[in-house]
């Protein structure tokens, strides 16, 4: 267990940020009863919301259930408070990989996101087959999970005799734009 | 000649540990216009008092400044005390030298200092005073009572009781309002029905009531005391003066498909149709939109079978006007209808609880109807799609309640109430059943309350779940309710035959409307705003309008039926007198220098100001003018500042007294 | 700077701001009453004009108030919504936009006129607006310039 | 008819069956869709959940360069695209300040004029009397079970698109050229979207789920109007019938391929041949 002391700056702007948000949320539960993946939360959504308007900030973030979440909205969009819950969700995902205590298994998702983003930012447009080698190459790095490697390396040859994959992914023209406009908001 | 007597006040040593009155009061004595200036330990005791009396009359005071407390305080006081003795007691001010001086600055010197400024300010003004006697007006001791739930009923027979006349309109054909269609209540579980159809015949029969039903209140003209009411009585087919009642005309008419407004539309009437069998009065009303008569000329079969012929297909609406003293509004509430259809846009409606496409989702007062003796089913609770007794039956508390992002953000206050009675009815007709609540808080203050909702859990089985219901979707003849309890923190999913909504409480439509005939206030959700929440809970900012009842906030019957018995008794205490007074200080328009632009008419808050002629005596315009209504003016001043061409003046607070302060100290 | 000017009173430190207060008989008022119910010490440099609402304020009055030598001026009434006149409050907001073009074109200091709400029950707030326009415009010091704009318009 | 066409990366990636099918479709119908010069990528949730500016500034950009080609409309038939774009349009139209930044970030100027269309609104544009009037064969012989998913509707506040509960538009449509679209219960829940490469349990759940009750409402088909619903219900139908032990055979097509097939052509020309359950 790393301790709370040890956060860094990235993390409190994180945690104050999904504080703000869930300031407003008054404990309805029509968040939790909504979600599709509920029924397999450890902690349900508006439990997580209440532990950090409590301050539990690691506790919530160590949960299992930020993993099982599907950023469906499907909360967001119901809150009779307006509060965006998905948006907590997406910012207990990444406070949860800052402070490494998602599992490597769990740490898929924002290294998946990361990699498309850096993916993003290289070509301005999606490689995906860059992006599926890159993520699967650092995934694998990260839990060492031999069947995650190859488990859709069955579909790779259907889908190529559907034409649906292109080896040489697209680039804009103009990728210096892209690359100013990722450091102008990573500012 | 100014004659102005300065009294200035010890206070014990409230005033004089601060101020030094006697330096205070040798300074005063010289300010232009003063005759004499004294100081005494309690101006208001009875010493006090009389010392003032006597100055007045030994001086021949023709004005006087009483430096003191707060106006507030004792300027009543003081100005009796000059009206004993003849002065007129608009010609008495107060310089504050109490709150506003020796309470706050502890400096003696400046505290004096001010208190100076402050006693001259007052005495620049007293100089500008005008003699003024208050305003009387002439009172119609009648009230009208607009709306016949049984909060206008209440309100109706208390003044028709204390022996004034009453003149009772309501918009439906009968009175009784959302009552007359409740099963049992609580939380006592009388049924509701024999509480309030005694109160409905007694308003039928009273001699001092007269009622309009199946009318509307069309405009309102005049001020407090003297309101002039045109009531538009719709068009009914039918002459209840020569109707008997018999039932003849419904029973015949073959029209008998139109859905019960009464029992919202969970069952039929036909065209011509009393709403509800106990209803008063107990006369038909023929649906225009549903009498094939009255659309395509066919039928009449009513009018044959009518022995009293009593049917009149050429009926027209009616204006008639009646002069009222006071109003009062008890027009009530609707249940929000979540449906799809909204009437704002920021009213999104409830796509997710099925509410309009689900047969088996209904509201709570469908469901009051649904287990109600006289209801669609006779009592039997059968749930509309199929007619079968519904074994599990969920109810979902807060709907568009405590909802910011799209409902209502107040608590409407009684639905817990109701959902816990409505478990226990649900029980005590199908015991097999299980009924099962979805809440967020249980609101159950009140005498006896709690005690009820602990009751319908503990001895009627009700499944209480704390969360609240994300959706229902309909599969095989069932509806599934996604919930979640958040007290065991897991989604709860129940498979339910019926599902019912405690939908928010609003305002009975149209509302606003009235309210800005009526010029009362009303909050963003058109509840009627009151004086005061405390203090003044049945009054409203307009003369002589008074509310009771949910037009007012959500409430159940008990609060109801007090506040309706409140504004009654306001309205008793206004009619006590043979006149109404009013305080005199009031605007006036100067009529010659007016030039009728009528910027203070836009601007008055009370539309106490009209558009007005002068004529010469051949009838020839001489000019337009803006006038002042006296009756109606409540002395606040916007007309004077927007005047363009300073022809409004306001008594009290006029031009050159206002200036006549602030120059003197400069 | 115009109240760089050479002031009459040699020592600048004796310089006591006056300061006229228009405000409304049933919120602002009976406030003021409250912080002297409650004994809540403040500056003794105002000096309060009652009137029945903020709608009865005529700009005029605000002008006429540093003519007749107000360091500054003060209007406070009922929180929006409060106003004993159901709306006298707005058409004074309303008003005093428009207003405040017309003192700014006069050339007339706008950070001398300052404008509040004080319900009856605010005694604090009361303490507080006073003591803090006291002291602000302690620190401006006096109104000078208003003389110079007379003789100008 | 001209418009802005902003095909995002799916349908110049895996999903391109997607835009042959909506080229194909459009094309038919006389819309010239002109792909907007250099677009780059709308950065999709990844740039929601990291990165605020940047789910702005990405989108914005695509936008600007619509208004600077004077495109008024802009069809993004991916709803990820659609939702980003119009996110960023909203949040551009309301806040000047934020406007003027990200105009200086994506170095174009920026007013957030250009108005986003998903695949539904193109067709509702076009006018169901225009569709009609062009059919040359019925939709009888289907009775598709419409799914929105999440991106369409959701979140409600942001796109106002249909009732975000109970939308209709696609049966609307559909119902017009014949077919009977089916009633069911999830037409709106998540099929797992996104998460196809970080969570499969989820996702093949979900789907299972989704498929399993469109069959039970009667439905011999799914329409969609998205690239990755798509991907779940049809792509990955396999892995859902293997892991379920059950037989599912589904047919998923997206909204240009009904509407297209309404229009005569076939389904090879548009890319129903590359699905993966109609062609085992
Ligand atoms: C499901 C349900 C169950 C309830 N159960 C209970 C209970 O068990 N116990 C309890 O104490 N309370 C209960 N209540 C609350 C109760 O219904 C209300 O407190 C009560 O009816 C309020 O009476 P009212 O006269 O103010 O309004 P209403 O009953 O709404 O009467 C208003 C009348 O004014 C008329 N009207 C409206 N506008 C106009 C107009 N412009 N001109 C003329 N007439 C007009 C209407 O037609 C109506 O007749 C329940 C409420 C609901 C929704
Ligand atoms: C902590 C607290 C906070 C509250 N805050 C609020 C609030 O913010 N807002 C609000 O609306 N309400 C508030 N209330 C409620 C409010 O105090 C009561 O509603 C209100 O005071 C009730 O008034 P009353 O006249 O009925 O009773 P009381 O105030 O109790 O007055 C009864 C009077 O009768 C006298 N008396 C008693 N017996 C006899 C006798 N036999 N003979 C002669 N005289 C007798 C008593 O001495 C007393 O003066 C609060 C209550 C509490 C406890
Ligand atoms: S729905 Fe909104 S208010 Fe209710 S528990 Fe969830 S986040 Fe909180
Ligand atoms: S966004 Fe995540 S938490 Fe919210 S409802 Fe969807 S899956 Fe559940
Ligand atoms: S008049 Fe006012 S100040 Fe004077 S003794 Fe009475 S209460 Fe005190
Ligand atoms: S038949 Fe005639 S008398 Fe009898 S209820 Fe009908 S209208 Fe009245
Ligand atoms: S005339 Fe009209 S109300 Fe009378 S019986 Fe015929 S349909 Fe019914
Ligand atoms: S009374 Fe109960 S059910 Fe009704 S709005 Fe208030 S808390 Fe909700
Ligand atoms: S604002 Fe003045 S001039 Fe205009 S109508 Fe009213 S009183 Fe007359
Ligand atoms: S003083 Fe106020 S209420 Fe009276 S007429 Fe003027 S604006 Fe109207």
């Amino acid at each position: 267990m790393s301790n709370e002391s040890t956060n860094t700056p990235k993390h409190d702007a994180i945690e104050q940020m999904a504080r703000e948000l869930a300031r407003d949320c008054y404990q309805c539960g029509k968040c939790s009863a909504g979600c599709p993946v509920g029924e397999r939360m450890d902690v349900v959504p508006n439990r997580l919301i209440r532990l950090i308007q409590l301050g539990h900030m690691a506790k919530a973030a160590a949960a299992g259930a930020i993993w099982e979440c599907v950023s469906c909205q499907t909360c967001t969009a119901r809150c009779p408070q307006n509060v965006d819950c998905a948006a907590i969700m997406d910012a207990l995902r990444e406070f949860s990989v800052l402070r490494g205590t998602a599992s490597p298994e769990q740490n898929r998702t924002v290294i998946f996101q990361r990699a498309f983003l850096d993916n993003i930012r290289r070509y301005g447009r999606l490689n995906e087959v860059e992006l599926i080698g890159r993520f699967k190459t650092k995934a694998f790095l990260n839990d060492l999970s031999i069947p995650m490697l190859f488990k859709d390396a069955l579909l790779g040859p259907q889908m190529i005799r559907r034409g649906k994959f292109h080896l040489r992914g697209e680039k804009v023209r103009d990728r210096d734009v892209v690359t100013r406009i990722f450091e102008k908001c990573n500012q | 000649m100014a004659r102005i007597g300065v009294f200035i006040c010890w206070c014990g040593e409230n005033i004089s540990r601060h101020v030094d009155v006697e330096k205070l009061a040798e300074q005063c004595a010289h300010l232009p216009g003063v005759r004499c200036c004294l100081t005494y330990k309690y101006m208001c005791s009875e010493p006090g008092q009389n010392l003032i009396r006597e100055k007045i009359r030994e001086e021949r005071l023709n004005g006087m400044v009483v430096a003191s407390c707060s106006p507030h305080m004792h300027l009543k006081t003081f100005r009796k005390a000059a009206e004993a003795e003849g002065l007129n007691p608009y010609l008495v001010e107060m310089a504050n030298i109490r709150e506003h001086c020796s309470w706050v600055h502890h400096d003696v010197k400046a505290a004096t200092a001010k208190a100076a400024d402050l006693i001259r300010m007052a005495v620049a003004k007293v100089r500008r005073n005008h003699a003024l006697s208050p305003i009387r007006v002439p009172l119609t001791k009648r009230a009208l009572v607009i709306g016949g739930g049984v909060a206008g009923i209440q309100a109706a027979l208390d003044i028709a009781d204390a022996g004034h006349e009453v003149v009772l309109v309501e918009r439906e054909p009968s009175i009784g309002g959302k009552m007359a269609g409740l099963s049992e209540t609580f939380p006592t579980l009388d049924c509701s029905q024999c509480i309030l159809t005694p109160r409905m015949v007694e308003v039928g029969q009273h001699p001092n009531i007269r009622l309009y039903t199946y009318s509307d209140v069309e405009a309102v003209e005049g001020y407090v005391g003297n309101f002039s009411v045109t009531i538009r009585k719709r068009a009914r087919y039918v002459d209840i003066s020569k109707c008997t009642g018999c039932g003849a005309c419904w029973n015949a008419c073959p029209n008998k498909k139109t859905p019960s407004e009464f029992d919202f539309g969970m069952g039929k009437r036909s065209a011509i149709y009393v709403p509800f069998p106990q209803a008063v009065p107990a006369r038909p009303v023929i649906d225009a939109n549903a009498c094939t008569m009255l659309t395509k000329g066919k039928c009449g079969l009513c009018a044959k079978k009518c022995a009293a012929g009593a049917i009149n297909f050429k009926d027209q609406d009616e204006l008639i006007t009646e002069k009222v003293g006071a109003i009062v509004v008890a027009t009530g509430y609707k249940l929000w209808d979540i449906g799809k259809e909204q009437e704002n846009a920021k009213l999104a409606g409830y796509g997710e609880y099925g509410y309009g496409t689900y047969k088996d989702v209904i509201n709570s007062l469908q469901f009051e109807r649904l287990v109600s003796a006289s209801g669609p089913t006779g009592g039997e609770l059968r749930r509309p799609s199929d007619g079968a007794v519904p074994k599990t039956v969920v109810f979902i508390s807060c709907v568009g309640s405590r909802d910011n992002a799209k409902g209502m953000s107040y608590c409407s206050k009684i639905c817990c109430m109701y959902n816990a009675k409505h478990t226990m009815l649900y029980k005590h007709k199908v015991h097999d059943g299980q009924a099962h609540v979805f809440y967020m808080d249980i609101r159950a203050g009140g005498k006896n309350y709690d005690e009820f909702v602990r009751r319908a859990i503990e001895q009627d089985g009700a499944q209480y779940h704390r969360g609240r219901v994300s959706k229902i979707t309909e599969e095989n003849g069932k509806l599934i309710v996604r919930g979640v309890d958040t007290l065991a923190g897991e989604p709860v999913t129940i498979e339910a035959d019926l599902v019912v909504l405690a939908t928010a409480m609003r305002p009975a439509d149209g509302v606003e409307t009235l309210a800005q005939k009526l010029n009362v206030g009303y909050d963003e959700y058109g509840f009627l705003s009151e004086s005061h929440p405390k203090l003044r809970p049945v009054e409203t900012n307009a003369a002589g309008v008074f509310v009771c009842g949910a037009c007012q906030g959500p409430k159940d019957i008990p609060e109801s039926v007090a506040q309706a018995s409140a504004a009654a008794g306001k309205v008793q205490v206004m009619f006590s007198r043979e006149e109404i007074t009013r305080e005199p200080e009031i605007a006036s328009i100067d009529e010659r220098m007016c030039a009728a632009c009528f910027t203070c008419v836009r601007a008055c808050p009370y539309n106490a100001i009209e558009r007005a002629e002068i004529r010469d005596r051949a009838g020839r315009l001489i000019k337009r003018t803006a006038r002042v209504n006296p009756g109606l003016c409540m002395g606040c001043g916007t007309c004077v500042a927007v005047c363009p061409s300073k022809s409004a003046e306001l008594e009290g607070f006029t031009e050159q007294q206002v200036y006549a302060m602030v120059e003197s100290l400069g | 700077m115009t109240h760089k000017q050479p002031h009459p009173d040699p020592d600048m430190t004796t310089f006591e701001p006056k300061i006229v207060a228009y405000v409304c008989n049933w919120c602002t008022y009976l406030g003021a009453d409250l912080a002297g119910t409650n004994r809540l010490e403040y500056p003794p440099n105002v000096r309060i004009i009652r009137l029945p609402c903020t709608g009865r304020i005529d700009f005029n009055l605000i002008v006429k108030a540093f003519e007749t030598g107000a360091d500054a001026v003060l209007v406070s009434g009922c929180h929006p919504g409060d106003c004993h006149y159901t709306s006298g409050n707005y058409h004074a907001r309303r008003r005093w936009t428009l207003f405040r073009e017309l003192l700014d074109t006069l050339g007339i200091e706008m950070d001398r006129i300052h404008f509040t709400w004080i319900s009856a029950a605010e005694g604090r707030k009361w303490q507080q607006v006073i003591t803090e326009i006291t002291e602000k415009t302690r620190q401006m010091g006096p109104y000078l310039a208003y003389k110079r704009i007379c003789r100008v318009s | 008819m001209n418009i802005g066409y902003y095909p995002g990366c799916a349908l110049h990636g895996s999903s391109n069956d997607y835009e042959q099918s909506v080229r194909a479709c459009l094309g038919a119908l006389g819309v010239n869709l002109c792909e907007l010069d250099d677009w780059i990528c709308c950065g999709a949730t990844a740039a929601h959940s990291l990165n605020h500016k940047l789910a702005v500034a990405l989108p914005a950009r695509s936008l600007a360069i619509a208004e600077r080609d004077g495109y008024d409309d802009l069809l993004a038939p991916c709803p990820m695209c659609s939702a980003q774009l119009i996110k960023a349009r909203t949040a551009l139209a309301r806040d000047r300040a934020l406007r003027e930044e990200i105009a200086a970030t994506v170095e174009l100027p920026l007013e957030g004029r250009t108005e986003v269309l998903n695949l539904i609104q193109i067709f509702q544009r076009i006018g169901l009397e225009r569709l009609k009037s062009r059919a040359t064969r019925s939709l009888n012989e289907f009775k598709p079970a419409c799914y929105y998913g999440c991106l369409l509707v959701r979140p409600p506040q942001a796109l106002r698109f249909d009732d975000c509960e109970h939308p209709t538009s696609m049966e609307t449509l559909l119902s017009e050229l014949g077919a009977a679209p089916v009633e069911w219960n999830f037409k709106t829940e998540c099929c797992g979207a996104g998460l196809t490469m970080c969570n499969e349990r989820t996702v093949l759940d979900l789907s299972h789920k989704i498929i399993s009750n469109a069959a039970a409402h009667g439905a011999n088909c799914i329409v969609v109007a998205c690239p990755m619903c798509h991907v779940n219900l049809d792509m990955k139908q396999a892995d859902i019938e293997r892991h379920y032990g059950i037989r599912h055979a589904m047919k998923v097509y997206y909204l240009s391929d009904l509407v297209g097939m309404a229009l005569g052509l076939h389904e090879n020309e548009l890319g129903v041949n590359r699905h993966f359950v109609s062609t085992p």
